[in-house]
C-alpha cells in the first residue's frame, strides 16, 4: 500500500513536472498549426450528412488557410489550422474512441458532426476532457440544461424551429390562414421539446392543435395518422420526422388526398436531393431554412461558388452551410482568446457574436446558439426562404388540393 | 370505413412484406440456406429501378425485365463463390454457416451502396405515385394494387411452378432427398444454382416495390427482419403461405395502430410473431410436425 | 495439466499487467482502446459460453447487454453505489433471460436466432419510446469523469467473465454444454439435462452481457437510453467470436483484440472502404477457416503435413 | 426378476403404426437380440424405452419401475445407455471428451474431473481407442467412431445397454472381438438388448431373440428355435424377394 501510495505521488510529480516543462516550451515557441479535431460518420447509415458537414469545415479551413490561417495573438503571427477528421462509421462507440484519439493529439477544440447519437456521445467526452466543442446540427435543447460548460449550439434549436413554422403561418393572409395544427410527434426527445414548444407558441398566437399522434423512428405506415388529421379537420401539419419518413408521409398524404394548407416536416426536405426524388410532390412542404445557397450573408456567395467548383456535380446540402458557419465561429473565437489554450478559447467561445454565412450568431450562457430562425419552402423545385428575420423573404405559398394541382 | 382504410394499407404493406420474404423462403426451404443478406439483395435491387427510373426514365415495374436477370445472376455468383461449398454440411451447420456468411454480404452490400450511391435517401416517384382507385372513401393507392398483384402472381407462380413444371419438380425433388433425385438423373448441381439464382433473382420483385417507398444503404436489415417473421409464421418450406403470413403480419400490425398507437406497430407484430414461435414452432400454414 | 496451469499463471501474469497500465500512461486515448478491448472480450466470451460451447446462436445479445445497462445507470444516477448498481443490471438480464430462456431454449435451431433477434429488436423499440431522452451524467460526476476507475471496473469484470467461464467450461458442466451443442439427443443419451445446461449457459452469458452493459453506461458520459440496445450490440459479438474461433476460449479473446485494434487500424487508415475489406476477411474467415484465427495453425498444420493422413468421415 | 418389462407398447406416425402392441420382458444378466426387417421397428422401440419417442400406448418398467414418460437423460440415469444404428459421437469434441460426457453423466458420475478423466482414459484403452485419445471425433473413421460410441455409452455405468447395429461394417475379425467383448461385458452384470442384422454373429452371443415384423412381434425363443421358426424364414425370405 505504501510503496503504491508512493507509485502514484511520483507519477503525479513525474506528470506536472512533465505538463509545467511543456507549457513553458509552447509559451516561448510557436506551434506549426493549430489542431482541430471532429470525429464524423463518413461511413454507414449517417454518412450523406456527415459527408456534407466535412465538406463544409474542409473548406472553411482551406479559406482561412489561404488567407494564411488564424491570428494569434500570444504569438503575433498567423498560424495555419490543421483539421484531423477521423471516421466513426455511425456508431457511437466508436465517436468516444476517435474523439479520446483526438484529445491524444492535443487538439484544442471539437468540432461536432451530423447525427445525433454521436453528436450525444460526443458531447460528453468534450465535457469531461475540457475541450471546447462547436456542433453543427445538436437541435435538442435539453442537451444544454445539464449545466455543461464546453457545449456550443451554433444552430437552430427545436423552439426556433416551431417558432419559424407559426411565423411562417401568420405571414399567410387571414383569410386564407390555416387555424388548425396537426402535431405528429416523433418519440425522440427532439419530437418531444417541439411538441412542448408547439403548445406554448401555438397558445400565444391563437393557433390550436386539434390533434396529437406518436410515431417511432421505425415507423413506416403513417395512414391512421393522416386519415385522423383529415378527419379532425387540420389544415396544418408539423413533424420532425427521418428524412425517408418525411418521403413516406408526402407519398401517403397524396394517396390518401389529404392537403394541408401548410405542411412542415423539419427534416427530410432540406436534403438537396429532395426535389430530385419527389418530383413536383414536394412542392409547398416546408422544412428548416437554417442555410440556403441563397441567403445574402458575407461569403456565403464566395462558399457556394467554390463548392460548386470542387464538387461540380455534387447537389449542395443544408449541413455544408452548417459546417462551414460553425468553424467560422470557432476560428472566431480562437482569434478572439489570442492564447492556443483550451480554457481561453472556451471563454471566447461565450462572448462569440460574428455573422457567418448562416447570419448572426451568439450563445446564451448554457451554450445554446441564437441564430436567424428561418424557414424555408419547395415552390416549384427550389428550396425558398420563406421566414428569416433579417432579409425581406419571398412569400409563403398555400398548398393547393392534390387535384388541383398539375 | 376508416377501418377498412387501415386494413388496405395493413393488406399492401403484408404484400411487400411477402414479395420481400419469398426469395428467403424459397432457398431456406428448399436448400436449407439462411440468407439473411435478402433484404439488402432487395435493396440493391431497388436502387437499380431508382437508377433505371432517374436515368433513363424507366418504370421500376418495366424495368424488372433487366433487374429480375440482374440479381438472378447476382445470385449465380453468390452460390458459386459461397454457397456451394456448404453442401457438404449437415443441415445445422449449413444454417449456421451460411447465416454467418450472409451476414458478411450485408456488411459488404451496404458498404458497396454507401460508396456507390451516398446514403442519402432515394425514392421513385412516377406520374401515378399518389394516384388512386376511389371505392367511395375507400382509397386504393395504384402502386399498393401493384404491388398486391405482384405479390399473388409471383408467389403462386411460384407454387405453381414448383409443383408443376418439370423443372420446378426437379427443384422439389432435390429439396426433399438429395440422394433420390440424383439417382432419379436429375442433374442436382444445376438444379440447386438455378434454384438459388431463382430465390435472389425474386428480390428484383421486392426491389421494385421498395423503390416507390424509401431506399438507402441501411434498409437492408429492416426488410430482412420483416422476412425473418414471415418465415416463421409460415411454416419452412411453405411457398403459398407466405402469402398468407404477409398479409396476416400487415394486418395485425394495421390493427396495432388501433390499439397501441403508431409508435408501437413493431411491437405488436413482433409480440405476435413471439406468441406463434412458442405454440407452433412449425409455423402456420405447415402441417407436418416440428422441426 | 501441467500446461493448465502454467496458462493459467501467464493469464493472471496478463491481467496483474493490464492493471498496472495506469502507473505508465496518462493517455487517455490508450485507456479508452483498452476498455473497449475489454468490454468487447467480456460480451463476447459471454456469447461464447451459449453459441459457442452450447451451440445456441442468440442474436439477441443486446437485449442483455441494454438490459444491464439500462438498470446500472438508472441505479447509480439516482445515487446507489456504483457496484451495487452494476451488479443490479447483471442480475436484471439475468431476470431478463429466465423469462425469455424458458420458453425460447426449447426452440431449436434457427428459431431461437430469429426469436431472440425478435426479442431485441422489441427492447429496443420500447426503450426508445419508454425514454425517448439522453442519459447524462450529473454535473458534478461529470466534473470529476475519470478514465481510471472506468479502466479498473472493465478489467475486472473481464477478469471475473474469463475465470467464471474459464472454470465452467473446463468442469463437469462444460462437458454438459458441449455436449449439448453437438447432439441434444445423444448427450440425453448419455444423461446430460440438455435443458438444464442451455440454461445455465444462459443465465451465465447474459449475467455477464448485462455487466459489461453496466460497463457501458458508466464509461459513457452521455448516450440516447436505447443506444445499448440497438441491434449492432447483438452481431458485433458473432462477428468477433468467429473471427477469433468459435467454442474456444481463447478464440473472442483473440477476436476482440482483432475487432478493436485491427479495425481501429483500418477504419483510420482505409477509411471509406474499411467495413467493405472488413466483410470479406469475415466471409474468407466463415468459408475456410470455420475454427478461426485460433485454428489457423492446425489448419495450416493440416494442409502442409496431414494431407493424406486424415481420416473421412 | 425382469430387468426391463415391455407390456404393449403402440407408436404411429400419422396413420402408420410404427410399433404396434409389443410385449417382451428381459432378465437380469441376459442378452436378448432384436430382429426383423428393415422398417419393422426395431430402432423405434429403442426410441421408445430411452424416451427419445413418447409411445401412444403401453408401458415400459424398469427395475419394476415405470419409466414409459421419463425423458431421455432420467432414462440414462437410472442406468439405461444406448447406442445408435448411424453413430453418432459428439463431432467437435475430442475421443476423449466424449468419453468423459458419459462417464461425468450416466447413472453414476466420477466424483472429480480428474476421476472423470482416468476413468476415461480407462475405457478408451479397454475398447482399443487408446492410441485416439485427442482426436476429434468427427474426424475418426467408422469403426473407431462405432467403438467410440460403445465407450461412451459403457461410460456412462448402464446396467442394461441397447446396442443398434454395432457390428455392421465390421470385418469379420472385428466382429469375433467384438462377440466375445460382449459377452466379456455381460459377464460383469450388464444386460443388452441386441439389433444386429447379422444374424450368425447375434445367434452366437444371445439368450433370447424377439423378431418383429411391421410393427408386430411374431415370434419369440431362443436362437435354435427363431431358427426353425416357419414364419419368420417366410419374413426374412419376403423381405429378400423383395429386395
Amino acid at each position: 500500500m505504501q510503496s503504491r501510495r508512493f507509485t502514484l505521488v511520483m507519477a503525479a510529480v513525474a506528470f506536472i513536472l512533465f505538463s509545467f516543462v511543456s507549457a513553458v516550451a509552447l509559451a516561448q515557441e510557436a506551434p506549426k498549426s493549430i489542431k482541430i479535431g471532429a470525429s464524423i460518420s463518413l461511413t454507414g447509415r449517417f454518412a450523406a450528412g456527415g459527408i456534407d458537414v466535412a465538406d463544409g469545415y474542409k473548406l472553411a479551413v482551406k479559406h482561412i488557410n489561404d488567407k494564411g490561417g488564424i491570428l494569434v495573438k500570444q504569438f503575433n503571427k498567423k498560424i495555419p489550422v490543421e483539421l484531423v477528421i477521423y471516421d466513426d462509421e455511425s456508431d457511437p462507440s466508436k465517436t468516444v474512441t476517435r474523439l479520446e484519439k483526438l484529445n491524444a493529439e492535443k487538439v484544442v477544440a471539437y468540432l461536432g458532426e451530423f447525427a445525433s447519437d454521436m453528436n450525444i456521445a460526443g458531447l460528453g467526452i468534450a465535457e469531461k476532457n475540457k475541450i471546447p466543442w462547436v456542433g453543427v446540427t445538436i437541435a435538442v435543447e435539453n442537451v444544454f440544461n445539464q449545466g455543461f460548460k464546453y457545449i456550443f449550439g451554433p444552430n437552430m434549436f427545436s423552439f426556433m424551429e416551431v417558432a419559424a413554422f407559426l411565423d411562417a403561418l401568420d405571414k399567410i393572409p387571414e383569410n386564407q390562414r390555416p387555424k388548425k395544427i396537426a402535431n405528429f410527434e416523433l418519440q425522440v426527445d427532439w419530437g418531444k421539446e417541439c411538441t412542448k414548444y408547439l403548445h406554448e407558441y401555438a397558445k400565444k398566437k391563437g393557433y390550436t392543435i386539434a390533434l396529437e399522434r406518436k410515431f417511432a423512428p421505425d415507423t413506416k405506415d403513417f395512414s391512421s395518422m393522416i386519415m385522423a388529421a383529415k378527419s379532425a379537420g387540420c389544415d396544418a401539419v408539423f413533424a420532425v420526422p427521418t428524412p425517408p419518413q418525411s418521403m413516406t408521409l408526402i407519398k401517403q398524404m397524396k394517396e390518401l388526398d389529404y392537403a394541408p394548407k401548410a405542411t412542415c416536416f423539419v427534416r427530410g426536405p432540406d436534403l438537396s436531393n429532395f426535389w430530385q426524388v419527389m418530383g413536383k410532390d414536394a412542392n409547398y412542404i416546408m422544412t428548416s431554412g437554417e442555410w440556403t445557397p441563397d441567403m445574402p450573408y458575407p461569403g456565403n456567395k464566395q462558399l457556394v461558388a467554390d463548392y460548386r467548383k470542387q464538387y461540380p456535380n455534387k447537389l449542395m446540402g443544408m449541413p455544408v452551410g452548417n459546417g462551414y458557419s460553425a468553424f467560422q465561429v470557432l476560428a472566431d473565437a480562437i482569434s478572439r482568446a489570442e492564447k492556443l489554450d483550451r480554457e481561453s478559447i472556451r471563454q471566447a467561445l461565450t462572448t462569440t457574436s460574428i455573422v457567418t454565412v448562416k447570419g448572426k450568431v451568439t450563445f446564451d450562457k448554457r451554450g445554446v446558439g441564437n441564430v436567424p430562425h428561418a424557414l424555408a419552402q419547395w415552390q416549384n423545385g427550389k428550396l425558398v426562404v420563406i421566414v428569416s428575420p433579417d432579409y425581406k423573404t419571398a412569400p409563403v405559398l398555400v398548398a393547393t388540393p392534390w387535384s388541383k394541382r398539375k | 370505413m376508416e377501418f377498412a382504410q387501415y386494413i388496405t394499407y395493413g393488406v399492401i404493406n403484408g404484400s411487400l412484406y411477402a414479395l420481400v420474404a419469398i426469395g428467403l423462403a424459397l432457398i431456406m426451404g428448399i436448400m436449407g440456406i439462411f440468407n439473411i443478406a435478402q433484404g439488402s439483395l432487395a435493396m440493391i435491387a431497388a436502387y437499380g429501378s431508382v437508377l433505371f427510373f432517374q436515368h433513363m426514365k424507366i418504370d421500376p415495374f418495366v424495368s424488372l425485365a433487366l433487374t429480375l436477370p440482374g440479381m438472378f445472376l447476382v445470385g449465380v455468383f453468390m452460390y458459386l463463390t459461397m454457397f456451394m461449398s456448404m453442401n457438404k454440411f449437415d443441415p445445422g451447420q449449413k444454417l449456421r454457416n451460411s447465416m454467418l456468411v450472409s451476414f458478411g454480404l450485408v456488411l459488404i452490400m451496404e458498404t458497396l451502396a454507401t460508396i456507390l450511391w451516398t446514403a442519402n435517401e432515394r425514392t421513385v416517384t412516377t406520374a401515378y405515385s399518389g394516384t388512386v382507385m376511389a371505392l367511395g372513401d375507400l382509397r386504393i393507392p395504384y402502386t399498393g394494387i401493384a404491388t398486391i398483384i405482384l405479390a399473388i402472381v409471383v408467389i403462386f407462380g411460384l407454387h405453381f411452378f414448383l409443383k408443376h413444371t418439370t423443372f420446378g419438380k426437379s427443384i422439389w425433388a432435390v429439396s426433399q432427398d438429395h440422394d433420390c433425385a440424383m439417382l432419379m438423373g436429375i442433374n442436382v448441381k444445376r438444379t440447386t444454382l438455378v434454384a438459388f439464382g431463382l430465390g435472389i433473382a425474386l428480390s428484383a420483385f421486392a426491389g421494385a416495390v421498395v423503390s416507390l417507398h424509401t431506399v438507402s444503404p441501411a434498409v437492408g436489415i429492416d426488410w430482412t427482419n420483416k422476412a425473418l417473421i414471415l418465415i416463421v409464421l409460415a411454416g419452412v418450406g411453405s411457398i403459398n403461405g407466405i402469402l398468407f403470413a404477409g398479409l396476416l403480419l400487415g394486418i395485425v400490425e394495421a390493427l396495432g395502430v388501433y390499439l397501441v398507437g403508431v409508435h408501437y406497430t413493431g411491437v405488436v407484430g413482433l409480440l405476435i410473431f413471439i406468441i406463434v414461435l412458442m405454440l407452433r414452432p412449425q409455423g402456420l400454414f405447415v402441417r407436418k410436425a416440428g422441426v | 495439466m501441467v500446461e493448465r496451469k502454467k496458462g493459467l499463471v501467464l493469464a493472471a501474469a496478463v491481467i496483474v499487467a493490464l492493471a498496472l497500465v495506469p502507473f505508465f500512461t496518462v493517455r487517455e486515448y490508450v485507456f479508452s482502446i483498452l476498455c473497449m478491448l475489454f468490454l468487447y472480450v467480456t460480451l463476447s466470451q459471454s456469447w461464447n459460453i451459449l453459441g459457442g460451447y452450447t451451440g445456441q446462436i442468440n442474436v439477441g445479445q443486446a437485449a442483455f447487454f441494454g438490459m444491464g445497462a439500462l438498470v446500472a445507470r438508472l441505479l447509480w444516477v439516482a445515487g446507489v453505489p456504483f457496484y451495487l448498481s452494476i451488479l443490479a443490471g447483471g442480475l436484471g438480464s439475468v431476470i431478463l433471460a429466465i423469462i425469455i430462456g424458458l420458453p425460447a431454449l426449447k426452440l431449436r435451431g434457427h428459431y431461437f436466432a430469429i426469436g431472440t433477434l425478435a426479442v431485441a429488436t422489441i427492447a429496443q423499440i420500447t426503450v426508445g419510446n419508454i425514454l425517448p431522452g439522453i442519459s447524462f451524467l450529473p454535473a458534478q460526476q461529470m466534473a470529476t469523469y475519470s478514465l481510471i476507475p472506468r479502466y479498473y471496473v472493465f478489467l475486472i469484470i473481464m477478469a471475473a467473465a474469463l475465470a467464471v467461464i474459464y472454470f465452467t467450461v473446463n468442469s463437469r458442466v462444460g462437458l454438459g454444454m458441449e455436449a449439448t451443442r453437438d447432439d441434444e439427443e445423444a448427450a440425453q443419451m448419455v444423461g446430460v439435462n440438455t435443458f438444464k445446461y442451455k440454461m445455465i449457459a444462459f443465465l451465465i452469458s447474459s449475467f455477464f452481457a448485462g455487466l459489461a452493459g453496466g460497463g457501458f453506461a458508466y464509461f459513457n458520459a452521455s448516450y440516447y437510453w436505447y443506444l445499448p440496445f440497438t441491434l449492432m450490440w447483438c452481431f458485433e459479438p458473432i462477428l468477433i467470436v468467429f473471427i477469433g474461433g468459435v467454442g474456444s476460449f481463447l478464440g473472442p479473446v483473440i477476436g476482440s483484440v482483432c475487432y478493436v485494434l485491427l479495425k481501429e487500424l483500418f477504419a483510420l487508415t482505409l477509411g471509406e472502404a474499411n467495413l467493405l475489406i472488413f466483410g470479406i476477411v469475415f466471409i474468407l474467415t466463415i468459408l475456410f477457416f470455420p475454427k478461426g484465427v485460433i485454428g489457423l495453425p492446425a489448419k495450416l498444420r493440416q494442409l502442409f503435413y496431414r494431407r493424406g493422413n486424415v481420416v473421412g468421415r | 426378476m425382469d430387468l426391463l418389462k415391455v407390456e404393449n407398447l403402440s407408436k404411429s406416425f400419422g396413420a402408420l403404426w410404427a410399433v404396434n402392441s409389443v410385449s417382451f420382458s428381459v432378465a437380469e444378466g441376459e442378452i436378448v437380440g432384436l430382429i426383423g426387417p428393415n422398417g419393422s421397428g426395431k430402432s423405434t422401440v429403442f426410441h421408445l424405452i430411452t424416451g427419445l419417442l413418447r409411445a401412444n400406448k403401453g408401458k415400459i418398467s424398469y427395475q419394476g419401475k415405470d419409466i414409459t414418460r421419463f425423458k431421455p437423460y432420467q432414462v440414462s440415469r437410472s442406468g439405461i445407455a444406448r447406442t445408435f444404428q448411424i453413430v453418432r459421437p459428439f463431432p467437435e469434441m475430442t475421443t476423449l471428451k466424449n468419453v468423459m460426457v458419459g462417464r461425468a453423466f450416466g447413472s453414476s458420475s466420477a466424483r472429480s474431473m480428474h476421476d472423470t478423466e482416468d476413468d476415461a482414459r480407462r475405457l478408451l484403452d479397454l475398447t482399443g481407442l487408446a492410441d485416439k485419445v485427442s482426436a476429434t471425433a468427427g474426424h475418426l473413421g467408422l469403426v473407431y467412431r462405432k467403438k467410440l460410441e460403445l465407450a461412451r455409452a459403457l461410460a456412462t455405468k448402464p446396467r442394461l445397454l441397447l446396442l443398434d447395429e454395432v457390428m455392421a461394417g465390421l470385418n469379420p475379425t472385428e466382429m469375433m472381438e467384438t462377440v466375445e467383448f460382449l459377452k466379456g461385458l455381460r459377464n460383469t452384470g450388464v444386460t443388452m438388448i441386441v439389433v444386429e442384422h447379422v444374424i450368425k454373429a447375434l445367434f452366437s452371443m444371445t439368450d433370447r431373440v424377439v423378431v418383429l415384423n411391421a410393427g408386430e412381434k411374431i415370434a419369440e425363443g431362443t436362437p435354435h428355435e427363431i431358427s426353425r421358426n416357419e414364419e419368420v424364414i417366410k419374413v426374412y425370405l419376403g423381405d429378400y424377394e423383395h429386395a
